[in-house]
């Protein structure tokens, strides 16, 4: 953020990104790649936009948005996703 | 380091598993960067936007509760004036607080007045941005904190109120009711609407987490049982003509969907619960008949 | 004389709203600002407007927050007002102001209900005092007309980025006929650059508005509108200058006075019985009576040290409301001039009367009335701080 | 300064023809301002109107209390509205009757009566008195020229209605000056 406030308040797109809201999970989504069918369906689930492709097709988690919700891992047709107590 | 390329940014403050932020999503994915989005005050203005951050990257306006459509006439006419409307697409992304209850004075003068842009409504059926309050958008015997169950009450008296009806009553050349639960039928038609010219307008069941009371991980299966149930029928309405109904392949009694939801847990205890469950199963029953769905 | 023309006061206003090239103007009709409105959408129907577009909103609240919209979008905006109309308002002229997006609105000033009243004094601008936006008043049709593009000048400052409020007294101003030179659009287009706003809602420079700020930086942005407040001071009187230079004629910036720098006593008063009060000072000068004028043309900003420089000498101040606030028993001028007095040096006696609401008539004999109290508090001194100067006690 | 209260019915013109007094002044090269009073009036109800004249710009925003003239557009309100209320001594009131001002014959201002619903039924073909009184005034008190009052109704008033209502204007000044 800019040290001056902004007449108005008119804030940067996209800013939001500095606020990594990895810190609010307890469980955390873990790929078992092996199973995955690349249907990007937990991608497009994610309500955090944190689940990004890769080079070769599979999906990884950015963990540093990731709040552990689970929605991928429940919506995920090949139980690719197993949710793990997170230890921190 | 943000990695993603979505135009709903990370690092918002949307509960884990929240609905508001996947209707968001969907609506920008859809319609890409060349929009300027209107939103009221609730949740999604609340927890995408805390000074000095925004988790929009298209531009973006808030003004307040109950003058969103009047804040996105004003924008459409400003572009048409200054010669920029061009494919610019506006939309306004209200809750069900601000769309049915107190905004509707203003989306009906929008809607009457014909502006170019689309409205769509995020509804999660109470108001949950102030800690889920009644609204009327809160389905019949659903508990809120305003529509508590008692010995006198079983939650909320009346049914939603039917919003795309109203909506239709207003010569919009396409209404469309769908859910965060079907990504890409929720995508196809708020395209579509936007691409649309004339006020539009696209009705979006949302499942909130914390305000009926499920496990975030729930939220597209509660959406997806909505519609199964034939409690959220899906379809599209051009020029008044129904052109699209999501037919239901394993229809679902109403109880699978009740059951999921601490705001009706209540009628699975109190004496005529079962009663009022199957006046719920008559309305799932209704629409599946009305709509053929 | 050749420039004068014989229009109504709503025309004046409506015409000088058209030579101020307003992108967007969204208003709903509401008595006595309708032959305004109606004028504008005649100027809009009949492509006077360049491109201008005119919404016809379903409501008061609607205008303004299409107003926001289309000023966020980077239109130059305009709407007018009144009453209950912008009463209904209210929460949105916080929200406009917050934003800092200088909407330019006319208010034609009227009585607020209840009792329905259609006709003038200033409750309904007072009430919205503290909502963050510049309020002018205007004593006649021609000022308020050119006061039209000073506002626009004023609040569209980068410095200041505030809406702005031109009052003027319905159906007393609004709705007489009387020479008036109608705004000239070369000398506009001179005296008004384009509006430029620094951030706008547009695609290719996204940029988002009307964040939420937590306990940690709110009290910042309300200092933020307050010095732009400040920065308005100075520019209302550089304006009104430079208003004088191109079309030489002037009003006073923040205040003005008549008959000022000797007065005794000094009445404070604004708006259209500005004009009364002159004619009736003219007649107590020639009966060699100290009184004199000052006019409050900025309400807000508050022209505090100007006041204070302008009342020093007299020997009592007597503020006119248009205007009370219930449980005070005063109107607003009277409050704010005690309140500019106090922590001074200065100790003079002010003496408030209300009077005219609700379009009550004010003839001449009525400011004579309170001129000739006036004397008489000089001498034995102030019993009743404030009341109504023309309460029909056979009433009540 | 001269001041001159209309009355009429709403309806009648009584806005307009003080409207048009203050064109035709400011036409003559003199100050002016018309207004109503501001009112609630529906067609049909008494209504007033006044305008102002003088050498230089008028500034007082007050109604007219004492008027130096009077026009009063329908005989009838004579009965129910005091039209000669506060008049100077040496007012002049103007009303539109046939005959009648016996009503008004205990008041020191002046009368003068014109038949204006018979000028405007013979010249215009319609019973619309304010400009026909525009024209009397003009006759009745010299204080606006003919030209000027016929200049500011032919403008107000555009094609075969306008030259009615100017010819009904001449017809009036013509009545009221052999008059006075």
């Amino acid at each position: 953020m800019s040290s001056k406030l902004c007449i108005g308040g008119i804030v940067e797109p996209g800013s939001t990104v500095i606020n990594k809201t990895g810190s609010w999970r307890t469980f955390k989504p873990i790929y078992h790649h092996e199973k995955c069918i690349k249907c990007g369906i937990c991608e497009l689930s994610c309500p955090e936009s944190c689940i990004i492709k890769t080079e070769d097709g599979y999906y990884e988690i950015d963990y540093d948005y990731c709040k552990g919700c689970g929605i991928c891992s429940n919506e995920c047709p090949r139980e690719t996703i197993e949710m793990v107590l997170e230890e921190k | 380091m943000n990695k993603t390329t979505e135009l709903f940014a990370p690092g918002h403050r949307g509960c884990a598993g929240c609905c508001d932020a996947l209707a968001a999503k969907f609506m920008l994915k859809a319609v890409g960067e060349n929009c300027i989005v209107v939103t009221p005050t609730g949740c999604l203005e609340v927890f995408s936007t805390p000074f000095p951050e925004s988790a929009w990257n298209v531009p973006w306006i808030h003004s307040l509760f109950e003058n969103t459509a009047a804040v996105a006439s004003g924008i459409e006419a400003a572009l048409k004036a200054l010669g920029r409307k061009n494919d610019t697409k506006i939309m306004a992304i209200g809750g069900d607080g601000a769309t049915i209850d107190i905004g509707i004075r203003g989306l009906s003068g929008a809607f009457e007045r014909g502006h170019d842009f689309t409205y769509v409504c995020v509804d999660n059926e109470a108001y949950m941005n102030t800690g889920v309050q009644r609204s009327g958008g809160t389905p019949f015997a659903a508990t809120t904190t305003t529509t508590p169950a008692g010995k006198a009450s079983f939650g909320n008296l009346r049914p939603k109120k039917n919003m795309p009806q109203i909506m239709l009553a207003h010569g919009s050349p396409y209404v469309a009711t769908t859910s965060i639960a079907y990504p890409k039928d929720m995508m196809r038609k708020v395209k579509k609407a936007t691409e649309i010219t004339g006020p539009t307008y696209v009705h979006v069941h949302a499942p909130c987490t914390t305000g009926w009371g499920f496990d975030g991980s729930k939220t597209i299966e509660l959406g997806r049982l909505a519609v199964q149930t034939a409690l959220w029928p899906m379809m599209e309405i051009e020029n008044g003509d129904i052109t699209g109904v999501h037919k239901i392949r394993n229809k679902r009694p109403v109880e699978e969907y009740l059951k999921a939801q601490k705001r009706f847990k209540h009628l699975f205890s109190i004496p005529d619960g079962a009663e009022i469950i199957k006046k719920i199963q008559e309305l799932a029953d209704w629409n599946a008949d009305q709509y053929d769905l | 004389m050749s420039k004068l023309t014989v229009v109504e006061g709503s025309y004046a206003v409506a015409h000088a709203a058209k030579v101020c090239r307003p992108d967007v103007i969204p208003a709903y009709p509401i008595t006595p600002q309708t032959h305004i409105v109606e004028e504008l959408s005649q100027f809009a129907a009949n492509g006077e407007i360049g491109a201008c577009e005119y919404i016809t909103v379903e409501s008061e609240f609607s205008a303004i927050s299409a107003l926001i919209g289309a000023s966020a979008a980077g239109a130059r905006t305009y709407s007018a007002t009144t009453s209950q109309g912008l009463a209904l308002m209210h929460e949105v002229l916080f929200n406009a102001s917050g934003m800092r997006l200088p909407l330019v609105m006319t208010v034609a000033n009227r009585a607020m209900s209840a009792p329905l009243s259609i006709w003038n004094d200033h409750q309904d601008s007072i009430a919205q005092r503290d909502t963050g936006w510049i309020q002018l008043y205007a004593e006649d049709p021609q000022e308020a007309a050119d006061m039209t593009p000073q506002v626009y000048k004023i609040c569209e400052d980068s410095k200041i980025m505030l809406p702005a409020m031109a009052c003027f007294d319905g159906f007393i101003l609004t709705h007489v006929y009387e020479p008036v030179v109608l705004l000239e659009q070369d000398l506009t287009d001179e005296f008004l650059p384009p509006f430029a706003p620094e951030h706008i809602l547009d695609p290719s420079n996204p940029k988002t508005f009307g964040a939420f700020a937590d306990p940690s930086i709110y009290s910042e942005f309300r200092y933020m509108q307050e010095l732009g407040m400040s920065a308005a001071l100075k520019k209302i009187e550089t304006v009104a200058d430079e208003f004088n230079e191109i079309y030489g004629r002037y009003y006073g910036g923040l205040i003005d006075g008549y008959y000022l720098d000797d007065a005794e006593i000094v009445l404070v008063a604004m708006g259209s019985v500005i004009g009364t009060i002159k004619d009736v000072l003219d007649e107590l000068r020639a009966e060699g009576k100290k009184v004199g004028l000052l006019k409050i043309r900025s309400f807000r900003p508050f022209p505090t040290d100007a006041i204070r420089n302008a009342v020093k000498n007299a020997a009592i101040i007597v503020p006119l409301d248009k205007s009370i606030s219930i449980g005070k028993y005063e109107g607003a001028l009277c409050t704010e001039i005690k309140a500019s007095l106090y922590n001074t040096k200065i100790d003079i006696p002010v003496l408030g009367y209300m009077f005219g609401h609700g379009g009550r008539d004010i003839p001449p004999e009525r400011i004579k009335k309170i001129v000739s109290e006036a004397e008489k508090a000089i001498v034995n001194g102030i019993t009743i701080e404030s009341s109504y100067a023309d309460l029909r006690e056979e009433l009540l | 300064m001269k001041e001159i209260r209309i009355h009429g019915r709403g309806g009648q013109g009584s806005v307009t023809a003080a409207e048009l007094l203050a064109v035709a002044a400011f036409e003559d090269g003199k100050y002016s301002q018309a207004f109503p009073s501001f009112g609630v009036e529906r067609r049909g109800a008494p209504v007033v109107a006044f305008t102002r004249i003088d050498d230089k710009p008028i500034r007082i925003r007050s109604q007219v209390y004492e008027p130096d003239y009077v026009v009063v557009q329908d005989a009838t309100l004579i009965d129910v509205i005091d039209v000669a209320g506060g008049i100077k001594k040496d007012g002049l009131i103007i009303i539109n009757t046939e005959t009648d001002t016996e009503k008004l014959k205990n008041i020191s201002a002046k009368v003068m009566a014109v038949d204006a619903t018979k000028i405007a039924m013979d010249v215009i073909g319609r019973p619309i008195v304010n400009t026909v009184l525009l024209g009397a005034f003009a006759g009745a008190t010299g204080e606006i020229r003919l030209e000027s009052i016929k200049k500011a109704v032919g403008e107000r008033f555009s094609g075969k209605i306008g030259e009615k209502n100017v010819a009904a204007v001449d017809a009036a000044y013509k009545a009221m000056e052999a008059h006075a």
